[in-house]
């Protein structure tokens, strides 16, 4: 229902720059999940959005209106917090019906829409209740009610789900997901987890330190990660990363030589590159494979059914971590070799930025 | 909700909403200073101007630092001083100790802990000049039941009366002091003991440490602070603690309970002297002053030291 | 927890709590047996626990001996009652703006309203009835209301600022995302949850109202009719005797109604003090 | 007119009876009569009087006035020639300072010693009050040693009445502290010695704990048998009607005869009230003649005014028991008048509480220190 | 170093029955988690082993002793508590050394001691702060530290890592694992991630409304689940359950027929199914693959970059969950069909008690 721009936003805490120079564009119908590490300001440019707090500079733009000062009310959005922030004395329906009641409707009314929002959320058999009386989901699902009613253009959600156990928060995943496409709604979702960010986001933020590090679809952040921090950010488990040294450049790529000797050729744009440059290679733990290559100590197995995720030293003393088949028959303690595809790779140079990826896979959607 | 908190760079749109915020701040509290200033402010300040001066029944006229100097001459205010933060001292001492006694006490999950709980805050809830009159029975020689008791079991052979003598009456005040204050005291003892996590204890005992040990390694570090706040407020309160004795002792024998209040009381309204009266009225707050500061200081160090936020 | 307690430790434990209520009732009770006495037997020695003249006589000629006993109580009340509302009012506001609000010299004013309790009023009385004198509160029950009140600002405050602080900044926040002016968030989100701490808050304050009634009371008012019970006490000592037993009496049937209030209300007063004062 | 008075002790009918008999002479004149309880009642007043809101008319102990006067906080009072011939020989003199009167006297009492006959035929001996200080304190011993019990009751707490108590026994031995007419301080002098050094000679057969011992105390003691004898005023026959007891003069020492503090109780009329005048009128209406009359007479207070030579007839105090009162009443002395009248009281508790307590051993320095301390306060 | 027995142990709080019946018994050196919804009795059994709580009957044997009535500290166990109870006022060096303080060790033996057991921890250099002073990994180290300190026979656990934050967690886990095996020591953990069951423990203990539903290692849990609610509860995405109609018994198993009309012949010990039973048939979510079969609607696609999982709904609306490879190109809304291999199908009878399969994948370890 509408778009929302950020213009150079930047806020300070005192002397403590918070964020800095944000920019933003977000569509309209879009869910956009903001992740990073805790403290990097994501909770803050929420803030920011939701006009809770007051940007130091920059400007915030709604459906290209500029609402930098105006009231959260009269911006059109709505938030949910993530302790749910429902009042503990109020009924359900009162707490549903709390912004409709500042907003001094008829009585009718307010039945009316507290109704339909009880009904999406299936709701309608707890209006009578108090928050104290509903598992944690379903006061996440009041909470979300609450911010329905107002008919709000964006939506913006801090960390809703941090607060429910592993079940729950996957069946509520799915849930959301599902509203926000029944809604036709523009959402704004922060959170430090990953999967969700992965999961539910059409284009997700990954903040870190107060900056925007890189801006896309899961798709894209998973293959081509601009940074190093992008790319051992997003994955579970974590990308591995392989120092090596630049050996040479070439129309194939770059090639590099690893620690311990083995030399390889990477299909990644090298521009930039000179031999001796120190670079690390990323592969992803699902890209490694048993087979001639690395050859790694096997510490701990995690057998997840479907998959086994084996953790492990090489030589040198590098802890490397693979997913494997769930039938694998390795055992801890034994020493196996790993190996993948040049084409999986990634590579990463002494500051962290990307070589581009020639050969990734083709983004979905 | 938050405001901006440095004014200086921010741009206008913060400043203005940081105004209004302080302006609605200032109207909520404005009631209350507004009380403050009055009752209290005001007063305070008069009593300052009249330590300058020799107001009594007949006027007043500015007299400099004489009252101050008369006060400090003799030594006699010197040995009252003394004897207020011995009193102060000892009083508070017995409060936190019956505190701390009572609250754990109170603590122990046996049956009937509930009524016990109420049982002890009588004390607190009635008016002080009230339970004052009880002591002085007690206290008294020929008709108190301690004395009474004390002579059926052969403890004493005599009548005894405790506030005939200057340190049985002292100690009696203070006896006295401190069961107005110990419910208070056990209160926030006891709130501060079930605020301490059962699982630190059960961590404890897991490891072997018995009752004792965890009374002293856990419950009274982790109450510390409260312990620290309590001292502070009862010392304060036992300072200015001015019915008890002057309902028991009037200050007597010979003095042996005349403490700064009590002193000041009655140079001031008894002997009508309200200049040498707002000097001793002065001093006090000036002791009082000090002594919070010191205080501060200390839960400071206390709150570091215990790993209190 | 296992750890349960030996036979010779729970004998302990109730020994303990006995000697130690033993000493916090005794006024109480001697107060009692002096009451039961008539008054040619109050000072009879050796100390007695019974004997066949005790009645309950003084607990009815008390009405009769001071007519006025009955309006005392109630003016106890009154005034306490009084107290009570007037500090809450001036409390709430500044509790809530201490807890919430950012506002120049917030700490060092917070520490100025705490030293107030370093005062005892009997140090700024004669200022202060000057001041009742100019307002001409003098013989009004307001001689008797206001100071208490200007006493139990600052304690109120500090307590109450507890309870606020514990309140999530979030529930203000989504009241504010929705439109909901300071005033509607104050009375419609903040006062419901701070429901606890206005109940001890208030209770703390009213206690404290009826337990110091004596010195302004007998300062600042002579009209006999407004006193409160421990100045209409005195009234039980008269020109050749004191007439103890009634006025025993009296103060113990006086503070029963603060009892009464107490023992209601002190499940919420131990349970609210481990939630708010006890924070530092 | 609004007339505000303040008046002490409990509520007493006689007063209020006066106090309505002038409002329906006099109308126009409302009169706020206020008891406050003795103990704050003095004390209040003169407060007031400080803050600069005093009372039209106060019921103040007489020992004040000199104070109140000097402070310019009271007027002095004129008495028509009939009023000043009502009153009883040496009254007046209470409220003298500087050639003038200070306040119209409204009570009077003095003292007597009263023996507690069971305690003396226990103790073996003959019911009779001591006449001088050597028997008495024989009689103290015996019993003492006899019945266990103390011989006599002395008040020693920080209260007016210990000074009361000793002045009684300094004025029965021929003892002076101010001199009236020259104003010169006497007390450092034998009589106030050896009235100092009785203290101290009793203290081993005195009721145990004096110094938290006052009036109210010591009238509980001698009527549960727990001392022998102890001073006390007129009210002491209404206390005690229901014992065997038997009540003199207040022995006399070696230096003197026997005598006893005479004391006054005034209503003052405070400047500054705006009704000066109207209480002025008040005042003297209620200590005048019949309402003077039944205020001493609810009372039991000896008679202040010459009330036969009013011609009335049927006074309470015609009973045989209070021959002692009125026959002792010419050999009181008034208390001292002071400016710092608290200030005195405090010299005197001071003195006596180190003699009982063994903390002053040096009888003389003692004395001498005390007529300092008096020096310093006039 | 100590076998741990469990004897037909209950446990009531005033009329509630929390733990009925628990046999159990735990072999040296084993690592046992007990998992299971929430209030199932998992740490009121734990705080029995531990001498706690009082068991209402039943005996605990370690090493053969019982100890059903000794201290705790006579049991020679350990306790982590998950909210680590640190003192917060001690230095890390006086948490870890409690234990030895109270036993009234010399200076030196506990400084040795000390020492040791922060050496393994990695904790050497923190030894002087204070707990607050540590991120909650660190303290979660100083917990097992001061339960080291003591060479307990076996280790107890309670939900120690519910604390942290996902990426920690896994971290943790896996040093816990090393840890186990390093001390050689008998630990019994408590969590209701079953993540953390899956990955750490030799066996796991299914605890259901105070009863052990099953007990085996990981991959029999997996494979085998002896209930409906063991095989709902253990693997993630949960096992879909289909409801199914007996149609036949055979030599080849059980013949189920779906309500779409589909029949399957599906290789399970058909004993006690009689044609018209109604059954349910379950299947996990990495088993199900794009192919002629069920038809599903997708709702909500939720890519993980290796895998994808789809959620959608049969045409009679019951939901199914379905683990597809990450390249997999379907879209949200579309109409799929899904598959399954008969031999990795479990079937539940109405008692939800499951039908042995003969297929099964050989056991790992
Ligand atoms: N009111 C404030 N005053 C001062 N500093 C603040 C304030 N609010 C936040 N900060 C600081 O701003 C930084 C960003 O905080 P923010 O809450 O936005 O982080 P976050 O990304 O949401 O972290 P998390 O994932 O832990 O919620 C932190 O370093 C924090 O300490
Ligand atoms: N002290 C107690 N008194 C009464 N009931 C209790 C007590 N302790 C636990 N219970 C009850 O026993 C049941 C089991 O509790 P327990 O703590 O063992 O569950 P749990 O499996 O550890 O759950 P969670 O995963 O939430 O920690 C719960 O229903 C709980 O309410
Ligand atoms: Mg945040
Ligand atoms: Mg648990």
């Amino acid at each position: 229902m509408a778009t929302l721009e950020l213009a150079s936003i930047t806020k300070d805490f005192g002397a403590h720059k918070v964020l800095s120079g944000i920019d933003l564009a977000i569509r309209d119908r879009e869910f956009v999940v903001f992740v990073g590490p805790s403290g990097c300001g994501k909770s803050t440019l929420l803030r920011i959005i939701a006009g809770l707090e007051a940007a130091t500079s920059g400007r915030i733009l709604i459906d290209g209106q500029d609402v930098s000062d105006a009231a959260p009310v009269d911006r059109g959005i709505s938030m949910v917090f993530q302790s749910y922030a429902l009042y503990p004395h109020l009924s359900i329906f009162e707490n549903i019906a709390f912004p409709l009641r500042v907003a001094r409707l008829p009585e009718a009314e307010v039945k009316a829409k507290v109704a339909r929002a009880a009904d999406i959320l299936q709701l309608t058999d707890k209006l009578a209740l108090k928050p104290g009386q509903l598992s944690g989901g379903q006061r996440q699902r009041v909470a979300i009610g609450r911010s329905i009613v107002r008919n709000p253009k964006v939506f913006l959600f801090d960390e809703p789900l941090s607060n429910l156990d592993a079940a729950l928060r996957g069946e509520m995943r799915v849930e959301l997901s599902a509203l926000q496409r029944d809604l036709d709604a523009t959402m704004v979702y922060v959170t430090h987890d990953q999967i969700e960010a992965m999961t539910m986001a059409h284009r997700i933020v990954v903040l870190n330190k107060g900056r925007i590090e890189q801006f896309g679809s899961p798709m894209e952040l998973y293959h081509h990660p601009a940074t190093r921090f992008v790319a051992t950010f997003i994955g579970q488990p974590n990308m591995n990363l392989i120092p090596a040294t630049v050996a040479g450049t070439g129309a194939e790529g770059l090639t590099v030589d690893f620690h311990d000797g083995t030399r390889m050729t990477l299909p990644v744009d090298p521009a930039g590159a000179h031999p001796g440059d120190r670079v690390e290679v990323g592969v992803r733990p699902e890209n490694l494979r048993l087979g001639q290559g690395l050859a790694m100590r096997l510490r701990v197995l995690e057998r997840l059914g479907g998959t086994t995720i084996a953790y492990g030293m090489l030589a040198d003393g590098l802890k490397l971590c693979a997913a494997l088949p769930g039938d694998t028959t390795v055992h801890e303690g034994e020493d196996v070799g790993l190996t993948f595809t040049p084409a999986d790779a990634h590579v990463f140079d002494a500051q962290g930025r990307v070589m581009r990826r020639r050969q990734a896979p083709a983004l979905a959607a | 909700m938050t405001l901006v908190a440095d004014g200086t760079a921010a741009p206008q749109r913060t400043r203005r909403k940081a105004l209004s915020d302080r302006a609605f701040a200032w109207i909520l509290i404005a009631p209350a200073v507004l009380f403050i200033v009055a009752i209290v402010a005001w007063p305070l300040v008069e009593t300052i101007r009249l330590s300058f001066t020799n107001a009594s029944l007949a006027g007043e006229d500015y007299v400099g630092l004489a009252n101050y100097e008369k006060l400090f001459q003799g030594g006699k205010f010197t040995e009252i001083i003394v004897r207020t933060f011995v009193w102060m001292f000892f009083s508070v001492s017995l409060k936190l100790i019956l505190g701390l006694i009572g609250a754990s006490l109170l603590m122990a999950a046996v049956p009937g802990q509930a009524l016990f709980r109420i049982l002890i805050m009588p004390p607190w809830v009635i008016p002080i000049a009230m339970g004052c009159l009880g002591w002085l029975w007690l206290f008294n020689g020929d008709f108190g039941i301690i004395s009474g008791v004390a002579q059926a079991i052969g403890l004493t052979d005599g009548p005894f009366a405790f506030l005939a003598y200057r340190n049985s009456a002292f100690w009696a005040a203070i006896v006295t002091d401190a069961w107005v204050g110990t419910p208070m005291v056990t209160l926030f003892f006891l709130a501060a003991m079930q605020g301490v996590s059962r699982d630190l204890y059960e961590a404890a005992w897991v490891d072997g440490a018995s009752r004792w040990y965890r009374f002293r390694r856990i419950t009274i570090p982790q109450i510390m602070p409260v312990i620290v706040s309590m001292a502070l407020m009862s010392a304060i309160w036992t300072f200015n603690s001015f019915e008890i004795i002057w309902i028991l002792t009037q200050g007597g024998p010979r003095g042996g309970t005349t403490t700064m209040i009590i002193d000041t009381y009655k140079v001031a309204i008894a002997n009508l002297q309200f200049g040498e009266g707002a000097a001793r009225a002065v001093i006090i707050v000036i002791m009082l002053a000090l002594f919070s500061l010191l205080y501060l200081w200390v839960l400071g160090r206390v709150n570091r030291k215990y790993g209190v936020k | 927890m296992m750890d349960r307690y030996t036979l010779w430790q729970r004998i302990g434990i109730y020994a303990g709590i006995g000697v130690f209520l033993t000493f916090i009732l005794l006024p109480f009770f001697e107060m009692f047996m002096t009451s039961l006495k008539p008054l040619n037997h109050i000072f009879r020695s050796p100390y007695q626990f019974w004997s066949d003249d005790f009645s309950f006589d003084a607990y009815t000629r008390m009405w009769e001996r001071v007519p006025n006993l009955g309006r005392y109580i109630w003016n106890s009340i009154f005034i306490a009652t009084s107290v009570t509302i007037l500090a809450m009012i001036v409390i709430v506001p500044a509790a809530y703006a201490y807890a919430r609000l950012d506002f120049p010299f917030k700490t060092q004013s917070l520490g100025l309203f705490l030293s107030v309790n370093m005062f005892a009023g009997a140090v700024l009385l004669i200022p202060l009835y000057k001041l009742m004198r100019q307002l001409g509160l003098l013989n009004t029950y307001w001689a008797m209301i206001i100071p208490g009140v200007a006493f139990l600002i600052p304690t109120g405050i500090w307590l109450l600022r507890g309870y606020f602080e514990k309140i999530p900044k979030e529930m203000e926040e989504a009241a504010y995302m929705d439109g909901a002016s300071r005033l509607y968030t104050l009375r419609r989100v903040i006062l419901p949850l701070a429901g606890p701490g206005l109940v001890v808050v208030a209770t703390t304050v009213f206690i404290t109202a009826y337990a110091q009634q004596y010195l302004f009371a007998v300062t600042f008012n002579s009209d006999g009719k407004l006193h409160p019970l421990p100045v209409g006490l005195l009234q039980f000592i008269g020109y050749q005797n004191v007439e103890w037993n009634m006025m025993m009496a009296a103060a113990l049937t006086g503070i029963t109604p603060v009892l009464l209030v107490f023992l209601f209300l002190q499940r919420y007063l131990v349970a609210g003090l481990t939630a708010g004062a006890v924070k530092e | 007119k609004d007339v505000h008075y303040i008046m002490c002790g409990d509520e007493r009918q006689a007063e209020k009876d006066s106090v309505a008999a002038f409002e329906a002479a006099n109308p126009g004149i409302k009169v706020n009569l206020e008891f406050l309880p003795w103990g704050t009642c003095s004390e209040k007043a003169m407060q007031m009087a400080a803050a600069g809101d005093p009372p039209a008319l106060a019921y103040i102990g007489s020992r004040f006035l000199k104070q109140l006067s000097k402070a310019d906080q009271i007027l002095p009072i004129t008495l028509t020639p009939e009023q000043e011939a009502a009153y009883q020989p040496g009254i007046l003199s209470t409220v003298e300072d500087g050639g003038k009167r200070w306040g119209f006297p409204h009570a009077f009492s003095n003292k007597a010693m009263f023996v507690n006959c069971d305690l003396f035929e226990q103790a073996g001996l003959d019911c009779k009050v001591p006449e001088t200080w050597d028997e008495m304190k024989a009689a103290a011993a015996t019993i003492k040693e006899k019945t266990g019990v103390a011989g006599i009751g002395i008040a020693g707490k920080d209260f007016d009445n210990t000074m009361h108590m000793f002045l009684d026994f300094l004025y029965s031995n021929g003892g002076t502290v101010i001199d009236t007419v020259t104003g010169e301080v006497k007390f450092d002098d034998v009589p106030a010695r050896e009235t100092l050094q009785l203290y101290a000679d009793l203290v081993p057969v005195m009721a145990e704990g004096a110094t938290a011992l006052e009036r109210g105390n010591l009238q509980a003691l001698f009527e549960d048998n727990k001392i022998g004898m102890y001073v006390t005023g007129p009210w002491g026959m209404g206390q005690h009607a229901a014992k065997n007891y038997k009540a003199g003069p207040v022995p006399h020492g070696p230096s003197g005869g026997s005598g006893s503090i005479l004391i006054t109780d005034s209503i003052a009329v405070f400047k500054g009230s705006g009704v000066e005048e109207e209480a002025m009128k008040l005042a003297a209406h209620l200590t005048s003649g019949a309402s003077q009359y039944s205020l001493d007479a609810e009372w039991g207070l000896p008679p202040i005014q010459k009330y036969e030579e009013m011609g009335m007839t049927d006074l309470y105090y015609q009973k045989p028991e209070w021959a002692l009162f009125l026959a002792t009443t010419p050999t009181g002395k008034p208390e001292p008048m002071v400016y710092n009248f608290a200030s005195l009281q405090a010299v005197f508790t001071d003195m006596i509480q180190g003699v009982i307590l063994g903390e002053i051993t040096d009888i003389d320095a003692a004395v001498t220190e005390a007529a300092e301390g008096i020096k310093a306060i006039q």
